[in-house]
């Protein structure tokens, strides 16, 4: 297991292919990839992601901790990025290693449901009309249920 | 202990850390508190059903006891991913 | 949409970063990754992958298109090879962009249920021991009734 | 027509491709009269409910008809992914 949070961007395929080499016994890989959207206004000039430095460690080794428990899994890797990105640039990843893909896939879903809302990132998008905080979504707290 | 704000709650704070001497047994408690010092905590208080709160870096509850507690963190819903 | 039907290894990092270069508009992007495994008993030499050249490439088109169709998707990507390969090495990729990561979730397993009962590929496992057809299992034929 | 073999239905026949002149009208009526002609047509052809046929490279089924139809495939149900 790897928790990664950092301000830097990362490298998707060197990650993707790290976490791939480890071995012969999971035959099936997921990655998730976030990427900061263009609003659909387009102006979009920049994401700030705040986050809760030492609180974000320990929720998303909690929530990868929760996955392994709940699947058969060789691995999980997150990765997120705080601090200023703009459209198109990748915000945070997440990868599973598993025996079996029903594993991979639905262990990668429940990370990225339970980080939506149970880790401690906020953004807010600046555009030429001002700044605002971006709200919580309701259908993303509803996600949190089916598991 | 140590009280810190993020997001709009730092924002409208204006600090995104402080230290409060308190007696207040519960995160209720310490809300009200600091509600009644300056307008600024009651505007960022105020619904506190758009609050969270995190006793020592886990979420908690508003009626979460702080005995013992060192470090209260209040924020909006969480945004990640 | 691109479909790659090769012999060849392929670089799971450089075709993630490629595929997930594209724009701004889809703020999530899954890949799927299928490896080669180990048998249980662990002496697998070599898995034989035949196929059949035209209908392979025009099954996974039609799977793609399908899942284009039902999702709301920005790409999608299908590498699968044939030929031998080894323990560990990487057999195929699907890879899915979307605005929302519930469609690039979803679209990726639908491809990944699809190609493995509906592609006309078929795994020969080569041991100390001979050689053998891998069998379908009812499970992946059951997996498609969901969609 | 050309009919393809693949997988253990191949090794089974012994070649995987060849050139059939047939008035064969339906598939089953192609499978009966390639079984009729030696053991080990029949013996790939044992069970139809482990093999899958393909019609020009589509999926098909034993009971379509064969009119127009260039070239039919024989094999085992797929294992891709």
């Amino acid at each position: 297991m790897r928790i990664v949070v950092q301000e830097e961007a990362f490298d998707l395929g060197a990650e993707a292919n790290a976490f791939a080499a480890k071995d012969a016994a999971n035959g099936a890989i997921v990655t998730f990839t976030g990427v900061v959207r263009d609003l659909a206004a387009g102006d979009l000039d920049v994401m700030e992601i705040e986050h809760y430095p030492g609180m974000t460690e320990r929720a998303l080794t909690k929530i990868a901790e929760e996955a392994q428990s709940r699947w058969s899994l060789g691995d999980v890797l997150v990765i997120h990025r705080h601090g200023r990105l703009a459209p198109g640039d990748r915000i945070m990843m997440v990868a599973t290693a598993a025996p079996h893909r029903k594993d991979a896939f639905d262990a990668a879903e429940f990370l990225m449901d339970y980080l939506k809302s149970r880790a401690p990132f906020w953004k807010k998008e600046i555009t030429s009309d001002g700044a605002d905080w971006v709200a919580a979504k309701d259908e993303d707290e509803d996600a949190l249920t089916r598991w | 202990m140590d009280v810190l704000y993020f997001a709009w709650v730092r924002e409208r704070i204006g600090l995104p850390k402080e230290r409060v001497e308190t007696e207040a047994a519960t995160v209720s408690d310490l809300v009200a508190e600091l509600s009644a010092r300056e307008d600024r905590y009651a505007a960022a208080f105020a619904d506190l059903s758009a609050l969270r709160v995190a006793l020592d870096q886990e979420l908690s509850d508003f009626d979460a006891p702080l005995a013992g507690v060192r470090e209260v963190a209040f924020f909006p819903p969480m945004t990640g991913g």
